[in-house]
């Protein structure tokens, strides 16, 4: 019995939303659907699980009706108190959940966290911006001001700046991972602001990134390749590559090796990839594009570093100290960064 | 079409006599609900399967499924009780208003207000008082939130004329949206970092488990508030009083008695069951205050509440049913590959089958005493 | 073309209809059992019998409404097959029902348009204005047109009902109870104006009514139905009343009204209202009551066409409507309906239409009977708990004592008949001690002999000390049963009379609104 | 683009342009639900019938190149839909407001169920005219970019106040709604009245959801709608059963709906949560101003059950 699970293994998939969204439970079920791929490997997913007492029983009834040995719950609302709870009852089982910050003897030994630097591809996404703007305005349409946000805005915002200081970005919160009517009536908004470039942080994409291309904006894309959606005005986009992170773990766990607890991956990990640069970016922002993610590729580039200000004007990282993609304190921004325009609650 | 199953009657031609007959009146009325809900639920699943072969997938497979996920096993019966618990006392958030002849369908409201409410004040009592103590303080809490906002509608509803079932739904919009605001806001624990929270409850004040189950005490408190709903509703006076109400408002007036009184008073108990939902989700499930407690249960109850014909008792069974239906979702997506949404299109049908067989209460004479004589046959003393 | 075929020349555009054996059941009850009734052309035929006699029944058979079990009908000495209104209409049969059929949103004209067959799908309203006022020039009555029917009196509603039939080419009416909602004025002028008709051989009217009065002053002929059965008929100008009543209920004896004891010049006021103003139902009007006072053993009627504010003053004495300004006083104290003010000074209420008004449907008749007792104990203390056996035992000596006709105390009291739910509702209301009884048209739409049943046990009441205000549409019932007549005219009392001085043109007039 | 700074200005123009995008959904449905209730009928799952409605004139477009035809193949779904919920109501004891609940959950999962296919797949959408031309701002050119559908509309609005008052239909429908026993007297029978007027309260709907499918946000997935349905209900009783009140309700919603976006982009940061709910507290606050506990609503047709 325990011999043979160790070759056949079955891995299973809990989704917050529909697994073919455009985005954020797209990009997991593509990473799933890699693996599904593998020799002795059963992939097992639900989607549309809610967060609640729900997805206890979802990882219950995988472990005991399908015996899953090896379960991801890809929200991040499933960490604390379900799969925490799931994985102190079932100490057999690894639950390893995309997002949260597992901690050393707090959190139990089966389980673990998996994040990418994908503040990073905000970054790039915000050099094509950068130069694509004419208004010197660029929006993001974001859902809850929340660290993982927060920073995907900074760094869009700090990446155009790189470019040209003067740039400012609009944010507007929805208040919702999905409400489509929103998402559309703010990037409109933020277009009749001024701003010419858009890109979000929601979980599906799809309906920002189709608006912003239907009133002449340039869009940058999220979780996915929304290039399809947009081919004109796509710039290019901040996507997961969750296959590897996926093929990682169900390798690791057929081999019976340790599984890491807390893994966390960029660019140079193949965690997350940029969509292909779209027509409409520049030759000089090809190149500061690709010199920039050639740098980030070797690793340690900071994005946030030296004297940064937020926009009330507090220094938020103190002078002459720098912020690599691997600080922990990224994980826990609760502001935005001067230029951006909006608050944090 | 009208169906006359009068005349096609499947009665017995001789009625007994005797000391007998209120006996038999009372088994048949009764066995009505019963008969009717039976054949009803046969009737929808026939229609599923349909549905399920028409996609070219087997409806035996399916059940046996549903079977297995749902009922099959005792984790499959723990996955089920803990699934209906919430659904127990949102759908007495329907059900007891409709006695009165009102129509709620904002539970949502009252469910995330209440759990907003028990976590806002379990926050300076924890550490301080013991479990047992605040455990009760936050019931008190999010059952008076959950009261104000249905009573609130039961307010409107009678001392306003507002239609009480639009009242309701969009108190349940507003609801939500201060929810987000709190617990976005003021009261957002700093450490919760990507998931907007409330202070998490320590574990030992967590609302535990029943012992020997997996299912934590929220079920026995919506069974304790099914059984507590059915009793006032139709053993206690205020019951009796709430039932006129319903039955005819301007009958109630007559007697003289409080129906505003009454409508606020049972939609506020309503609201306050529903307000214990979202305590119980925040105490034993979520630790915390956060958007998950607009998981849908309110919506979800009124499905239960019609389902059971608003009898509190009957709602016991149809929660854990739907309970079951919906702890088998998660199997059928795996093992048949059909979507989420399978359930869904499985509960609408069998709502709308049971609904539409409504309209056979009172034409099976067999149930219906009313038919076995005429009324020359008793003619009261004359 | 056969000869043979062709119809007979009709002289007069009236229609006459015969039936031939005409019989229905529902199921395995008999309602009609071979009825045969003949209405002559250009004549005034009266329909009579007890509730549930059978004559909806038989009337809608005729109009299509039922498929009759057997028997045939006759339309202008021709057999025909009716199977739905729109043939009865094809052959020129309409009928008034008891209850407006018109639309209370729709104007007068848009009523009378859109009930014609050959609607065009887009009116032109110029020329049906035109048309319209065209034909209202042949008519005996004077409708406004323009205005929607909800703002019209009851009068003008049912005249409006028959200008409609005739409008739409009927020549054969059916009436039923078309007087009820009438003054005597109003009734004399409408039923004179159709007899007019008929006597110009421009239409035929089969009548149902309780009303004898009516029946010998207009009708031609009568018939009579008994449980289903034809029990008799003839000429009126032969028939007496007490002929039509032996035929309706062979011999029963009728419920007698006690003698009228005197009321003491000493008897105390138990109900007063003073300055009580407060809005209508459309809010544009208010209900303005100078002055009101009902003395221990009297029975105060009220008179009024309906819409007079009758039904917001019981809502007023029910506490279902508060007020601007004034109070209602029973025995000396401010009196706001509550459950507790009720049974302290045993107050009680018998509203129109029991079942809409006073029951809930769908709840048992046991149910139904404990509305006044389910929450005191027999001490008289409040109880918390329900008792059911106690209730099973009230209600069936209730039902026993005034002769409830159900199929089992624990039916819903939807499924009874009409007069069983209002003797089910007396039984509660005049049980025990009732010291202020507030009646509203108690008897509307009854046979006679559960009319006088009712009737006796008010006057019962009233004798035993209770102070009695009876609002009612129905005259007669006012001067038989009244001691002082109060009569009610666009929210005010405008007109105070003793009964046995009463005159029914002068009260007539102010209730018209000529004051 | 040329990114002209209308700063400020941008809020009423949010606004006004947020009527025009987001309110044709709300006109439709609430048109639709009009028609229903005038004639005695209320149905509660127009919801469920939108967002099928949704669904399948995403997956018509989908799959024939035409959001023409997906207009009309919404209509046909939608008019199923009210046919059933016309047909069951039908029956003696049937409770029109449950049945419409449970026509929502029907509706939604099917929709959701049969819907999974297209998310992915992007459908041409439905053409708009560009009104705005003449203006050299590119915000009003874009606020002016109005759908066909909107005008569409519009002119059902003013068409059902005229139908209502000189068409035989019009009249037939409020002699149904007014009382059941004067439609019978008339030889017409309500039941199938209201059973045709379900039907196209349902195509109604359907097409309001189609314009979120096809045009705004012109997106299918399981969230296109956030409750457009449901509110329709409440419009009605708002705008007093009247066609031009429906169209204006509606577009009072829209905007109102807008604000919330507008205000953030023009630095209105703070307690957006409650802006977003502005429409439905707008709503409720005129309901408690224009209701009266001892006056029945005027306008609503007498035979509707929700207003009993
Ligand atoms: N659709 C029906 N199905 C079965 N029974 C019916 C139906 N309609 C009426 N009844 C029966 O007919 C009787 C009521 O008829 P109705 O209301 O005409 O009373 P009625 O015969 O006029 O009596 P009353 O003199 O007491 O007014 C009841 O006994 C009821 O059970
Ligand atoms: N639809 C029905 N189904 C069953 N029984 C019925 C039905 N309609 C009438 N009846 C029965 O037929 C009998 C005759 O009823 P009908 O309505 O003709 O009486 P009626 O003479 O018009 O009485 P009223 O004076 O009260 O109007 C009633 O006693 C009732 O029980
Ligand atoms: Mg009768
Ligand atoms: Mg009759």
């Amino acid at each position: 019995e325990r011999a043979a699970a160790q070759t056949a293994l079955t891995v299973g998939f809990i989704y917050v939303g529909p697994k073919d969204d455009y985005g954020y439970n797209q990009a997991h079920a593509e990473g799933a659907a890699v693996i599904k791929a593998l020799p002795d490997i059963t992939v097992i997913e639900e989607e549309n699980v809610p967060e609640t007492v729900d997805v206890q029983k979802t990882m219950e009834s995988m472990i005991n009706l399908d015996g899953a040995s090896l379960i991801f719950p890809t929200s991040f609302g499933y960490f604390d108190p379900h799969m925490l709870e799931m994985a102190k009852k079932y100490p057999d089982v690894q639950f390893r959940h995309c997002g949260g910050l597992w901690k050393e003897g707090v959190n139990p030994a089966n389980t673990g966290s998996y994040f990418g630097y994908i503040g990073q591809g905000l970054y790039l996404n915000g050099i094509a911006a950068g130069y694509a703007t004419k208004s010197k305005k660029i929006g993001f349409v974001a859902a809850k001001p929340i660290p993982q946000v927060l920073q995907n805005i900074n760094s869009f915002l700090l990446g155009a700046r790189s470019v040209d200081p003067a740039i400012t970005c609009q944010v507007i919160f929805t208040g919702e991972w999905s409400l489509a009517v929103k998402e559309a009536e703010a990037t409109n908004a933020l277009i009749d602001q001024g701003a010419d470039v858009v890109t979000c942080h929601v979980d599906s994409p799809k309906v920002v990134v189709e608006t912003a291309a239907g009133r002449g904006a340039f869009v940058c894309g999220y979780h996915a390749n929304q290039s399809p959606l947009a081919p004109e005005k796509y710039l290019t986009g901040a996507e997961w590559a969750w296959g590897n992170v996926y093929t990682d773990f169900a390798k690791k766990a057929q081999a019976g090796e340790k599984l890491g607890n807390f893994v966390r991956g960029g660019l140079k990990d193949g965690f997350v990839k940029m969509s292909p640069l779209g027509p409409a970016v520049s030759a000089e922002a090809r190149t500061k594009f690709e010199a920039t993610l050639a740098e980030m590729t070797k690793g340690g580039f900071s994005v946030f570093k030296d004297g940064l200000k937020d926009n009330k004007g507090n220094v938020v990282v103190a002078a002459g100290t720098s912020l690599a993609e691997d600080a922990i304190e990224l994980e826990s921004m609760d502001y935005l960064v001067e230029g951006v325009i909006g608050s944090t609650s | 079409m009208n169906l006359e199953i009068n005349s096609r009657s499947l009665a017995p031609e001789t009625v007994p006599a005797g000391n007998l007959r209120p006996v038999i009146e009372w088994a048949a009325r009764r066995a009505e609900p019963l008969a009717i809900a039976l054949l009803a639920v046969l009737v929808g699943l026939a229609l599923f399967s349909l549905f399920i072969a028409a996609l070219g997938k087997s409806p035996p497979q399916l059940f046996q499924l549903m079977y297995t996920g749902g009922f099959g096993s005792w984790f499959s019966i723990q996955n089920a009780l803990s699934r209906a618990a919430p659904l127990l006392l949102t759908a007495l958030c329907v059900a007891l208003p409709a006695r009165l002849g009102l129509t709620v369908i904002g539970a949502e409201g009252a469910v995330v207000l209440g759990g907003v409410a028990g976590a806002a004040i379990a926050l300076p009592l924890v550490g301080t008082l013991p479990p047992p103590v605040v455990w009760l303080f936050m019931a008190l809490a999010g059952m008076a939130a959950g009261a104000v906002w249905i009573g609130l509608s039961g307010f409107l509803r009678h001392y306003r004329g507002v239609n009480e079932t639009i009242a309701s739904l969009l108190l349940a919009y507003i609801a939500i949206a201060l929810m987000n605001q709190l617990i976005e806001g003021p009261l957002r624990d700093p450490a919760s970092l990507n998931k907007p929270s409330t202070t998490p409850l320590p574990a030992e004040y967590m609302l535990g488990k029943i012992p020997g189950m997996d299912v934590h005490w929220g079920f026995v408190a919506g069974v304790l508030a099914c059984v507590f709903s059915y009793v006032l509703i139709e053993a206690t006076a205020s019951g009796f009083a709430a039932r006129i109400a319903g039955g005819n408002v301007r009958a109630a007036q007559i007697q003289g008695l409080p129906v505003g009184r009454l409508i606020v008073g049972f939609t506020a108990l309503a609201g306050a069951f529903a307000g214990l939902a979202g305590m119980i989700e925040v105490a034993a499930v979520q630790g915390s205050a956060n958007a998950s407690l607009a998981a849908g249960y309110g919506y979800t109850g009124i499905l239960v509440a019609f389902l059971a014909r608003h009898n509190p008792l009957a709602i016991i069974p149809v929660a854990i049913l739907l309970g079951g239906i919906d702890a088998s979702g998660g199997l059928i997506q795996r093992r048949m590959g059909l979507p989420d949404a399978t359930v869904l299109v499985l509960q609408g049908t069998l709502f709308v089958v049971i609904l539409f067989s409504e309209t056979l209460y009172g034409r099976f004479k067999i149930f219906n005493p009313d038919l076995w004589s005429r009324p020359e046959m008793k003619k009261g003393a004359a | 073309m056969i000869i043979g075929e062709i119809p007979p020349q009709k002289t007069i555009p009236a229609v006459g209809v015969e039936t031939v054996d005409m019989t229905m059941r529902f199921g395995s009850f008999t309602a009609l059992d071979r009825v045969s009734i003949k209405v002559e052309p250009g004549s005034f035929h009266a329909l009579l019998g007890e509730n549930g006699a059978g004559k909806s029944t038989l009337v809608k058979c005729i109009m299509g409404f039922y498929r009759q079990t057997s028997g045939q009908l006759m339309v202008d000495g021709r057999e025909v097959a009716v199977a739905s209104p729109r043939d009865a209409a094809a052959l020129g049969l309409g009928m008034v029902y008891q209850h407006f059929t018109l639309v209370p949103s729709l104007t007068g004209a848009e009523n009378l348009v859109i009930s014609r067959a050959d609607v065009p799908s887009v009116l032109n309203w110029t020329k049906e204005k035109r048309a319209l006022a065209a034909f209202m020039e042949t008519m005996p009555f004077d409708i406004p047109l323009d205005r929607p029917v909800s703002e019209l009196a009851a009068g003008e509603k049912q005249k409006l009902e028959i200008i409609k039939q005739l409008y739409l080419g009927r020549r054969f009416l059916v009436l039923d109870e078309p007087t009820s909602v009438l003054t005597p004025g109003e009734a004399d002028d409408m039923l004179g104006l159709v007899r007019g008709m008929t006597e110009r051989g421009e239409l035929t009217v089969l009548m149902i009514s309780h009303k004898f009065h009516e029946v010998t002053k207009f009708a031609d002929a009568v018939t009579v139905l008994r449980k289903g059965k034809l029990t008799g008929g003839g000429k009126t100008s032969e028939l007496g009343t007490r002929d039509m009543a032996a035929m309706m209920i062979g011999d029963v004896k009728l419920a007698e009204l006690d003698t009228r004891l005197p009321v003491a010049d000493d008897a105390s006021p138990v109900l007063g209202l003073e300055n009580v103003k407060a809005p209508d139902r459309t809010g544009l009007k208010t209900i303005d009551i100078e002055k009101l006072v009902v003395r221990s053993g009297e029975i105060v009627g009220i008179a009024g066409i309906s819409g007079n504010g009758q039904k917001e003053l019981s809502e007023i004495l029910a506490g279902q409507r508060p007020t601007d300004t004034g109070e209602v006083v029973v025995k000396g104290k401010p009196y706001g309906a509550t459950r507790e003010e009720t049974r302290e000074n045993n107050v009680r209420f018998i509203p129109e239409e029991p079942l809409q008004n006073a029951c809930a449907p769908k709840m048992t008749v046991t149910e139904n009977l404990a509305f006044r007792s389910f929450d005191v104990k027999p001490a008289g203390k409040p109880s918390f708990w329900l008792d059911r056996s106690g209730m099973r035992k009230r209600g069936g000596s209730l039902i026993a004592d005034f002769k409830v006709k159900t199929a089992s105390p624990s039916s819903p009291i939807a499924s009874l008949s009409g007069g069983n739910v209002q003797r089910a509702v007396l039984a509660r209301e005049l049980t025990g001690e009732v010291d202020l009884l507030i009646v509203s048209n108690p008897c509307f739409g009854l046979d006679f002999s559960a009319v006088a049943e009712i009737r006796s046990r008010i006057m019962k009441a009233r004798n035993g000390g209770t102070a009695v205000l009876l609002i009612s549409e129905d005259l007669d019932e006012l001067m038989e049963m009244s001691d002082r007549i109060l009569v009610m005219s666009e929210g005010r009392l405008v007109y105070e009379t003793p009964a046995r001085e009463a005159d029914i043109s002068v009260i007539g007039a102010h209730m018209a609104g000529h004051h | 683009m040329d990114g002209t700074d209308i700063g400020l200005w941008g809020v009423p123009l949010a606004i006004i342009a947020g009527a025009i995008r987001v309110s044709t959904p709300f006109i439709f449905v609430s048109l639709g639900e009009m028609i229903t209730e005038r004639s005695g009928r209320i149905n509660l799952g127009l919801e469920g019938t939108l967002v099928f409605g949704a669904m399948a004139a995403y997956a018509t477009a989908v799959l024939t190149g035409s959001p023409w035809l997906g207009v009309l193949a919404a209509m046909v779904a939608g008019s199923v839909f009210g046919l059933i919920h016309g047909f069951i109501c039908k029956f003696p004891k049937v409770n029109d407001i449950a049945i419409g609940i449970a026509m929502m959950q029907f509706g939604m999962g099917l929709a959701f169920f049969l819907g999974k296919p297209f998310i992915q797949p992007a459908a041409p959408k439905l053409p708009s005219i560009p009104f705005g031309a003449w203006s050299s701002v590119a915000q009003v050119q874009a606020a002016l970019n109005i759908n066909v559908l909107f005008l569409i509309g519009i002119a059902l609005a003013f068409v059902l106040t005229w139908a209502l008052r000189n068409t035989r239909l019009g009249l037939i429908l409020r002699v149904v709604g007014d009382s059941s026993d004067a439609a019978r007297a008339m030889g017409l029978n309500p039941d199938t009245i209201r059973l045709l007027a379900t039907a196209i309260g349902g195509a109604l709907a359907a097409v309001g959801g189609a314009y979120l499918s096809l045009f705004y946000p012109g997106s299918w997935n399981e969230g296109i709608s956030s409750g457009q349905g449901l509110m329709a209900v409440a419009l009605v009783i708002f705008a007093r059963w009247n066609p031009i009140g429906c169209l204006l309700a509606s577009l009072l919603f829209g905007g109102a709906g807008a604000l919330g976006p507008a205000l953030q982009s023009v630095g209105v940061t703070s307690g957006y949560y409650l802006f977003y709910a502005a429409p439905y507290v707008l709503t409720l606050v005129i309901m408690i101003a224009t209701s009266s506990p001892t006056r029945s609503l005027a306008g609503a047709p007498g035979a509707l059950s929700l207003t009993k």
